[in-house]
């Protein structure tokens, strides 16, 4: 499925796992269980020896994947088999996908069933070379817009981007946190409305998604809150959290009107 | 004294620099980039830094004809004395320069990457001095080897975090450094060490350190009434290297940037047995920049290897991937063994210890003299003061 | 720059001074003064010496208008870097001058005592670069406790030799190196390390160290127009203060030498727990000179103590000595512990960190910033990255 | 007795110990005993905690000496009790007799039998003042020439001098050694015979005693040998040596052919 068939029906949840976290073997299932709690979408992390965008936790996760032997080859054979119905998006570091050849890494991404990619240290200007190759084989590449991004800046992002624009939801790096600031909420009203804009970084409550949504936003990206759950084998509690994430963000659909919290 | 001014919209050198970073972290660098360009043309910032240079530095540094070694190589061979500049190292010319532009952006608080602890205490220096609140991070592992630096860093009143992710060493403190940042942008500024990283700082870093082969130009030619046939420097991210080399890229000179060896050429899943990335590396992206590094096939950086922290980095500046390219840089590689054997030779040949960083390019003039023509410059980038625990140690190995 | 010339006639200050040595080491004293009288006046000498001070030592040194400390004082300071100079203290500046001198006496061995290690760093550093054979007898017990610079000096080729006789430090390493003088004359240079011993001693490292002066007089006179109101310097034998007072002598400028307070006035049978013998010492005579030192009732040496080796002295420079006496010179005290908070101080403030022996003047300054008028210059006799594990260890007391 | 006297009755032999080694009690025996073997003179060592003159043999003497408890008060009483009939001659640094006072010192060696003084760290440059005590209490100054001490200043040292003139055997510190240098018998070849002239430094044993002796010498002074065999408690090999000594150089003034040893 194509990321803008997804966003047809809002409001999405947006799930981030590190593939090979705990184990390349234990990826596909954990897809397929996430999918059937309620995720709309999956973003699947290739692991990076330098995660310079990500906290602590998801750096953990990504140690582990490595040690456990998750490498680009078996990323696409776990993305593979990670068989559901709801799209996959790649997650991960610019030179993972420079060391395979741009054109080579956007063919595996569409041969596995990857709609989309995500790149957090890669900005427009950088990025000429995979939009075409992402462009050659049908796959979307969403960039990536902050707090402190200025106008034209953004603008230029919200036409760059495809599948949808992903919101920075705070300064600082992923994980998660307790309180959604009022630069995320400034943030999603400076896009408009036909942009289908997703928020993540530091989003890990039920209460937090649905602000987020009540704010404006589309979709709502949970990752460290996730991965975190994955690292103390607490897989129940994770397919409870994405339950009740996915039904905050519902009745915050409903009821817009924001809470103060 | 001037110097090169970056162009604005020009962040790459042929197909390397740029700006791979986190879109939250675009601004903060379009607006040090800014900074900069205003600033290096602004005669006051240019008599300050001069000054600070001067009076604070210790500059001009010395361009000192080393009879002994000269005799040695059978060949004239100066000394570009960076081991004189205040804090033991050509560090400083860069923090200086940084320091006083974060001062001009109304920043108030200074975050940097250190392995060695050189450019941290470059760092620490300048924060005590310009009245910034300085933070450093330094790996985990390096903080035990270099246990002297991280006291000195805390003397001048910086704090040192600890880095307890990935390889615990200065490639992990520059993801910490540049996570930091992403928080903290609004009130500080990344004084990066070397001149690697994202756009503008591998421009800026090589002008604020071209001041050394500014000088170094006048005085060979004050002293011979020509150019040096080659200069020879130490590469770590390439900031002393490009310092000095900067102002001879336009003459007959022939460029030599000596990496770490290391241990050799040998490699394992995870680790690299050298530092040479210019040499032995291939095109990636580390640290906000493509460059050359030392990556596993599926673009997984590797540990590097040096017994010179200050060499042991896995990736290397743009500009001399760029350089390297065009054939106007020769890269090559001093192993452990010929950089102690430069450490040994320098200091009793002519009685100046030399970092075993710079060690490593007079390893080298002494294995390859004719490389060196008739007339040359090596840059002796910082004193070896900081070494002495590390080669007693590697000698009773 | 001028020397002033000593005059072949007078061996003393007032009634300081002198050649108080075995008959065995008259000749050869003779010989070092006949030598530097006729080589001070040599325009080739002094040539060749200024263009080592410049090319090898890294002279000038800055004169650094220190704002945050005259900002915390009240009043403006200058510090004057000879942290910079090459080896990382003033003197170079000396062990350069002699070595000149051995090389014209035709001598081929150089031999010096060491304490903190300074000085031994310093002649074997000339030692290596002018092409002598080296020896530096050291006490066993500074030996122990300065093992970086005993490795410092054997990688510049010098041999470091324990003397076990005595209190096994400064004072007794200088006995060995006259013992062994007394026997090695013919070929072997005594490279004396500060401004006391016998004639010509005083005079000619005095003489050898004024660059400080000459160059500070001059700066100042550049930066503000006029001379100082004071100029502060550490004294353990006295050469950096001799040296930066010594173009002043005859100007209004208040000179204040400041000793090492150490623990503080008390003394055993055979120790003091100081070194200030320009304050509390008495006339005597000690390494060949009548001076001021700390002596016991009977004429016994006394043990020095300070924190700082390079004060850990019982006498002084006779010129000093002279110069308390006429009033010229203001005699002061630090304690370790005021010199600590200088090295502190200088550290946070200015990003300078201070040799443990220069903290002394910077301590005193802290403490009595009104005795330095409204503008002043310390002396900064040398850098303090020698002293972080002294410095480290006593916190933790 | 002046020393003057003493050189009537050459060849001398002049012994030197440290007072207070091994303890001051000890001394005044010692000093009896020597000079029941044969002694001369008896040079009597003030010991000073920098005595830069002397080899280890004797630092280390003195370094006991002091720590035995020995200074310059009980040095003087020491030596009264010392109360033979041949000249005793102190030997001491300059700065033992400076902080006492010049003219006490002097005074204090009148009074306690004392006839000469050795102070090897003073050149008749710097010994206007205490040679003008000396005078004053009929003390002998004895000065020092060196095998290094050039015409002209050999000649004025012989001038200053009283009692005898002091020649050191060779370049160095105190101390035995095994050879007599051409440089001695160089040495006190160029002293004219009016000048009572003993030869110390490194002399040992009877042969080298001879040997100085036949070379022109009118006494000998030996140090080092003696205070090595009182460090080691072997008195009577003391009285022995000092016994050969005396008879090796009457010997030799018999048969002045020179040996080569
Ligand atoms: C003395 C010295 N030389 C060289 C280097 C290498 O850095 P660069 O290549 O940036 O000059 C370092 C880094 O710490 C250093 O301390
Ligand atoms: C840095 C420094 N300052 C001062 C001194 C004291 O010596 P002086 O009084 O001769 O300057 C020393 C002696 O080692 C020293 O190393």
């Amino acid at each position: 499925m194509r990321l803008s068939e997804a966003f047809q029906a809002k409001p999405l949840l947006i799930v981030y796992i590190c593939a090979g976290d705990p184990s390349p073997a234990a990826t596909p299932d954990l897809v397929k269980r996430l999918a059937r709690a309620g995720a709309d979408i999956i973003e699947l992390g290739l692991p990076h020896s330098d995660p310079v965008a990500d906290g602590p936790t998801i750096q953990a996760a990504a140690q582990r994947a490595i040690a456990a032997g998750m490498n680009t080859d078996v990323y696409f054979l776990v993305a593979s088999e990670a068989d559901v119905d709801i799209p996959k998006v790649f997650m991960g570091y610019y030179n993972m996908i420079f060391a395979r050849g741009l054109d080579k890494f956007a063919a595996d991404c569409a041969r596995s069933g990857i709609s989309g990619m995500i790149v957090p240290d890669l900005p427009p200007e950088e990025a000429g070379p995979l939009h075409e190759a992402c462009l050659r084989h049908g796959v979307d590449l969403v960039f990536l817009a902050a707090p402190n991004t200025p106008p034209a800046r953004l603008e230029m992002i919200q036409k760059e981007t495809s599948g949808f624009l992903y919101l920075v939801a705070r300064a600082g790096v992923t994980g998660a946190r307790s309180d959604i600031l009022q630069d995320t909420r400034d943030l999603i009203a400076r896009v408009p409305d036909g942009v289908p804009k997703a928020v993540g970084f530091g989003i890990s409550t039920p209460e937090q998604a649905a602000e987020v949504i009540r704010a404006g936003a589309d979709a709502v990206i949970v990752g460290s809150a996730c991965v975190d759950l994955i690292a103390r084998g607490e897989i129940e509690r994770l397919e409870q959290l994405v339950r009740e994430m996915k039904a905050a963000i519902k009745a915050a659909k409903k009821s817009k009107a924001p809470i103060v919290c | 004294m001037s110097y090169q001014i970056c162009d604005a919209d020009k962040t790459k050198f042929g197909r390397y620099g740029g700006r791979f970073v986190p879109e939250i972290l675009m601004q903060p660098i379009l607006e040090v980039t800014e900074a900069y360009e205003r600033l290096s043309k602004s005669k006051e910032f240019r008599a300050n830094l001069e000054g600070l240079l001067k009076n604070f530095a210790g500059r001009p540094t010395p361009l000192y004809h080393a009879k002994n070694l000269s005799k040695e190589l059978g060949r004239k061979i100066y000394l570009k004395r960076e081991d004189l500049v205040h804090g033991g190292a050509h560090k400083l010319n860069n923090t200086l320069g940084q320091a006083l532009v974060a001062k001009q952006m109304g920043k108030t608080r200074l975050i940097a990457e250190t392995g060695a602890g050189q450019h941290g205490v470059a760092t620490a220096i300048v924060g005590a001095n310009l009245g910034f609140e300085t933070q450093v991070y330094m790996g985990e592992v390096d903080i035990e080897r270099q246990k002297m630096n991280v006291y000195r860093m805390e003397l001048l009143g910086a704090e040192v975090i600890p880095v307890r992710s990935g390889s615990r060493t200065l490639k992990d403190a520059i993801n910490e450094a540049f996570r930091d940042w992403a928080a903290s942008f609004e009130h500080t500024y990344y004084l990066f060490g070397t001149a690697a990283g994202p756009h503008p700082y591998p421009s800026m870093v090589r002008d604020f350190q071209s001041v050394i082969g500014l000088e170094a130009h006048k005085q060979i030619m004050e002293e011979e009434g020509r150019l040096p046939d080659c200069i020879a420097a130490c590469v770590g991210g390439g900031s002393n290297a490009m310092g000095i080399f900067a102002p001879f890229l336009k003459d007959n000179v022939r460029l030599i940037a000596v990496e770490a060896g290391g241990r050799g050429l040998g490699r394992t899943d995870k680790t690299a047995d050298n530092g040479a990335s210019l040499g032995c590396g291939t095109d990636g992206v580390l640290h906000g920049a493509l460059t050359k590094i030392l990556q596993d096939p599926f673009g997984q950086i590797l540990e590097s290897y040096s017994l010179a922290a200050g060499l042991d980095y896995p990736g290397v500046g743009p500009e001399l991937a760029f350089l390297k390219e065009t054939g106007r840089v020769l890269p090559k590689m001093a192993d452990d063994k010929t950089a102690l054997q430069g450490f040994r030779q320098l200091s009793r040949l002519e009685g100046i210890i030399p970092a075993l960083e710079s060690a490593h390019a007079v390893g080298y003039a002494l294995q390859e003299p004719e490389a060196l023509g008739e007339l040359a410059i090596i840059n002796i980038s910082g004193r070896g003061d900081k070494d002495l625990a590390t080669v007693m140690e590697y000698e009773t190995l």
